[in-house]
């Protein structure tokens, strides 16, 4: 545990970085999503220089070794400074730099790890049309041969929701080597260039507009044996420290963010001339309300998984609850805007407060559908949690 | 006397359920020749004179199919032609209306001003207002044309979230209203405007209760078909208990669709009522249906977000829930 | 199909009975569950007297042989006037009667049928502690056996929620007699003696302060195998001759009754001065809606009986409308109501609109709960209406 | 310094989960035996000085088990009194409500006239009154200890819904204050009346969520137990699901009671708002509760009535949720 003194110290570390380096006007500058790309890209490597890019990698890294307390207190001075939310880094900096801690060779550590800092950008190639909430049922192939004296790994197959694989320069990949035994059995993880011959990305054309997640096609793409992490048949536990990398950071800083949005409803309230209106004012009270309690369940995992003391299902219900409230504030915001809120607004990328309520209602869709929807929370909770039983897996009908 | 289901039948071959959002002009072309511009004119007038079933009859199948033209808006107006007592070519503007001349009118509370016969302001959420020939004015006391091509009327698209409808403000600068083009005044106004906001009402509910139907199908069908876990989503009690929900709101909803649809004593706060139970019916459908759907229904690929935009304007347009069952309750109270 | 001017007629004729006739004040002069029952007996003799208690009997019958257009009118009027519902009689003349008619032997018919119209009070013995949902899977156990020369059937076994069994005559009684093949193989349909030796009625406790149903202890309990109604091990289709006897004009008669019922929340709204409050006015204008939507399905219920349309599913729609307004019409009135409605209120019997609103929200619970709960519905939906396919009926975890 | 959990333990012991609403004078004497009515009270005043976390602890603990024991009415009245610069006997009276003597104070708004010293009026939802030597009386600018033995107090029980808590109405005729037991004046009074506020919000709070969170546990223990169609409820999605979405509606009210508590700076309106969130969670789940029991939660052998009707009542002591999210809502605009 850190004392307060210090985490102050640091508070007023970041806040005076910030104060200097902070970007200002990203909203108005981004007005195409490779516009986006860029900008977040500048501000990533920003963070690096000033070290807050990756306090939770551990201490040999520059800016890394930070304890949880002080990636919160980072965290919190960022959303403060309304910067931009780090989402074109996200799976390189959690998802990648995780997978390589915990499961990679000392090679592959050495050869990827220093790339993410100088901006390798890293997709993930989990899920597929037909693999979903059933992630273990992908049928992604991948055949070992040898190819021009290599032993290469030939991926065939299709691929989908991979965030912002348009711009990625690699991809955590999960491949089926085997159809044998339990459907997780067969599960291989791999690294692929997303260079390589025979990878096809197509961005997904989304309901408001944005292109955040891709298709990918896999055509006899060769990925080099090396480049597999954990053994043949043993991806599934490697993808689970890929998954569980982090939760709390992003849903209590999303939360706070949520806060910061009630000023938003202030104004439709103010400018519907509903400052004396009573219903009104209960419901603007209320979902304040359920946002202050979206912020107390994120803070307390956090501090939960500082003492140690997670247990199973506690994620599921922070972001369940996250999830839940954030629907429901944009639904009010929505109500309190009436018909103007109907007009089509220009796309503002990864913002889940753009100034037009229907987007931010379809962007509640990703946190009620992806990561994880909310129906299989309600699974984990029940399940795990509650103990009810698991779903059945054989049925007779 | 043409049978309902005889309509529905027809209406369901001209615009089948497997083509959503069919291009507008096309659409409106057929439904003039389907002489659906007719049905609502009274006999006397060279109508079909078949009454508010049959057009709520349409209007639930042309919500079904996410129906891009104006069906509903041209035959509000034209009713209002059809009651003046003023209207100089009234025979003319009913032929031309009954074979697809178009006359729009607003959706949402108008901001405009009135000095004698002079009209300054604008009209907003107007739909389709490129294909029409003339805006319905409907002020306090006068109810007029205005031609859409007048020097003093500029008419100004907003892009909306719903791609299967188009709204126009149509704003006026001290426009000079036509004597020959007023279509009535004082209390005759009054009551004819009444009259439009009855069918107003009534037709967004309708075309929320038949887009919610197929919403529903829609997803029910996907539920079906879209296995996880070795099985379809279909056979998952929590998935089938929404659906259950679903479908349980929705008949609910369209059988006080039907039961005002058939009521001449029903009032404006009714039907306003009832439009408001339908949106939100219409509404929380789409809601359900995007997330039953999965990552799909963010996609536009998938047809759920037309579904999902086409409910929220439902919901606008009109007047929203709050507004409407606000006089739905003043009136159950003083009753 | 009638033709509206005789419905008129009869809607007049109804009318002017009704005007010289109609029980008032009865609700305060029911102070207690005996008083109740002696009020519900003497009003259905009175019925029967002027021709209203059976509409539904075939013709031979006094009263009998109305259309359900004709039953719909008097119910109409039965509600209009706020008599008393028949519930103390309900089990008589719709579930005992339709078994009889439909399936009883001419014997039964001359027996039974009679007796109802001088008041015997039938009661149901269907339900156990652990078949409620799953009936078909319950337990009470009937042996044949001659018993002092007569052949009877030894009955053994619990029953639960039998409706008003304390002042029942005759019950209508389900029993197991063989344990093998399917469950509802072995059913066999009884007709029972309330005084027979080994009965053993115990009214339930409610939580409102009521006794509307009762437990049913049967201990070696004879009843005469002539009182078998259809074949041994054939009493399952009986018993559903017996539940589908009647649902469409209960509800409409309860739909009906909670629009009246809206002046109570008028009322509340007037003494809380917020006749102007744009949110309670919506929500009043809202759940007065959906009451509409209530009282709209209900009549279309019976007019597709009347053409003869009536689909699998419908009638759950119905019942799962009422449930869910009925629930929310005295959630609202409870939060109007404020903590005056915690103060405990004495027990109307068998009425809905009690005057306070916590008893009316616990009644609610008889009709999201009893006669096929919520649950149970929303499966009958699913599965028959939507065809997503049945419940597993063997499940391997 | 005790620890939180250690205090829990200890609570669950004295009042095991399987004793549900255990008899009020009994469960008075335990409290007291166990030194809970010390726990609040500063150290400087001979209490232990816990302070609000081990208060919250103990009503959330109370809340599980459905007492119908004051303890936390007895504690906001004693920290007016320890808060007192005014009252006579001021370290008499911490003693005495240390070791049993109970002061009681009104749950609902008053509607009483102050004359001078002069007191008339009702204080209408007053816990335990039949135990309580004092009530105490919160006005503008005055608190002050009002004996219920007095012959201008008349105290009448207004029988409740919820068996688990008794009520009363508290009427004063006339009765003049005894200027010994005046506990503050002016703004003095003023502060105190806010803390205690405070206080009775936060521990409706925690008996609500305590409630709850022992009504899901009960509901969940009922499916994994009861078995239809040939296996256990529990198994079916529907309600696994329901039960999932109660579970995390409570523990997310849960974490913002202890962030409320732990929060020296939160206001009262903050104080009312997690009270309105806390009990309408509580209420939604004794809904839930007494649906997913069926047939059994309807009858009085069954404690889920027991969980409803206390939950109905926590959510209108001290305000219910439309007053109480008005205020948050107002403080919100102005923030």
């Amino acid at each position: 545990m850190d004392d307060t003194a210090s985490l102050e110290t640091l508070r007023a570390d970041v806040r005076a970085w910030l104060a200097a380096n902070a970007p200002h006007g990203w909203r108005e500058a981004e007005q195409t999503h490779a516009e986006f790309a860029a900008s977040q890209k500048a501000w990533f490597l920003k963070l690096v220089e000033g070290g807050f890019a990756i306090p939770h990698w551990p201490a040999e890294w520059p800016g890394g070794g930070r304890s949880l307390a002080e990636q919160k207190v980072i965290y919190e001075e960022l959303a403060r400074a309304d910067t931009p939310r780090l989402l074109l880094s996200f799976v390189s900096t959690y998802h990648a730099a995780s997978t390589f801690f915990e499961c990679a060779t000392p090679e592959q550590k050495a050869h990827y790890l220093p790339r993410i800092l100088q901006g390798e950008i890293w997709c993930q190639g989990f899920s597929e049309p037909n693999a979903g909430s059933d992630l273990a049922a992908l049928k992604t192939r991948a055949v070992r041969e040898v190819r021009d004296g290599r032993e290469v790994y030939v991926v065939s197959g299709q691929k989908i929701w991979s965030t912002m694989a348009q711009y990625a320069d690699q991809c955590l990949l999960l491949v089926r080597t085997s159809s044998e035994g339990a459907k997780q059995a067969g599960i291989t993880f791999l690294l692929m260039d997303m260079k390589s011959k025979g990878v096809d990305v197509r961005p997904i054309n989304q309901i408001q507009g944005d292109q955040e997640y891709c298709e990918m096609f896999l055509d006899e793409v060769e990925v080099p044996v090396e480049n597999r992490v954990g053994e043949e048949g043993k991806g599934w536990a490697v993808a689970q420290a890929t998954l569980s990398s982090e939760r709390g950071l992003t849903l209590m800083e999303l939360a706070y963010r949520m806060r910061g949005a009630g000023g938003r409803i202030a104004e439709l309230i103010r400018k519907a001339g509903k400052e004396n209106d009573p219903g009104t004012l209960a419901e603007f009270g209320a979902i304040m309300t359920r946002v202050e309690s979206a912020c107390a369940i994120a803070d307390r995992f956090i501090e939960n998984r500082l003492k140690g003391e997670e247990r199973v299902g506690d994620a599921s219900i922070v972001k369940l609850t996250y999830s839940r409230v954030l629907q429901d504030f944009a639904l009010l915001g929505l109500r309190l805007g009436g018909l103007d809120e109907q007009v089509r607004a220009p796309i503002v990328f990864g913002d889940l407060n753009t100034g037009n309520w229907m987007a931010d209602y379809m962007n509640s869709y990703a946190w009620t559908i992806a990561g994880g929807s909310d129906e299989v929370q309600r699974n984990i909770i029940a399940e795990r949690m509650l103990e009810m039983g698991r779903e059945p897996k054989n049925w007779v009908l | 006397m043409i049978e309902l289901s005889e309509l529905q039948d027809a209406a369901q071959k001209a615009f089948p359920a497997d083509t959503l959002a069919p291009a507008r002009d096309a659409s409106w072309q057929l439904i003039a020749e389907m002489g659906w511009l007719m049905i609502d004119l009274p006999e006397d007038l060279g109508g079909l004179g078949l009454g508010r079933d049959a057009t709520t009859m349409l209007h639930v199948e042309m919500g079904r199919v996410l129906s891009r033209a104006p069906l509903a808006t041209a035959l509000i107006t034209q009713r209002a032609l059809a009651l003046s007592e003023t209207l100089a070519d009234k025979a003319g503007w009913l032929e031309r209306t009954s074979t697809g001349t178009f006359v729009t009118i607003n959706y949402d509370r108008r901001r405009i001003t009135l000095d004698g016969r002079t009209v300054s302001g604008t009209l907003p959420a107007v739909p389709d207002a490129d294909m029409a020939s003339h805006v319905l004015l409907c002020t306090d006391g006068l109810i007029a044309l205005v031609p859409l091509d007048a020097a003093s009327v500029t008419v100004r698209e907003r892009p909306l979230w719903d791609e299967t409808r188009r709204l126009f403000d149509v704003t006026l600068a001290d426009h000079a209203i036509d004597p020959a083009l007023v279509v009535a005044e004082g209390a005759a106004a009054d009551a004819i405007a009444a009259t439009l906001r009855e069918d107003m009402l009534l037709g967004i509910a309708a075309d929320a209760i038949g887009g919610a139907a197929a919403a529903l199908d829609a997803t029910v069908d996907y539920l079906k078909t879209r296995r996880q876990f070795d099985r379809p989503l279909a056979l998952f009690q929590a998935l089938k208990h929404r659906c259950a929900d679903l479908k349980t709101r929705i008949v609910a909803a369209d059988a006080l669709l039907w039961a005002r649809a058939a009521d001449p004593a029903a009032t404006s706060v009714q039907f306003g009522a009832l439009k408001a139970l339908a949106c939100e019916v219409f509404r929380f459908t789409t809601q359900e249906m995007i997330q039953l759907h999965g990552g799909i229904g963010l996609t536009e690929e998938h047809s759920a977000h037309l579904f999902m935009k086409r409910a929220m304007l439902d919901f606008w347009l009109a007047g929203g829930a709050d507004v409407l069952n606000e006089a739905a309750g003043r009136a159950a109270l003083a009753a």
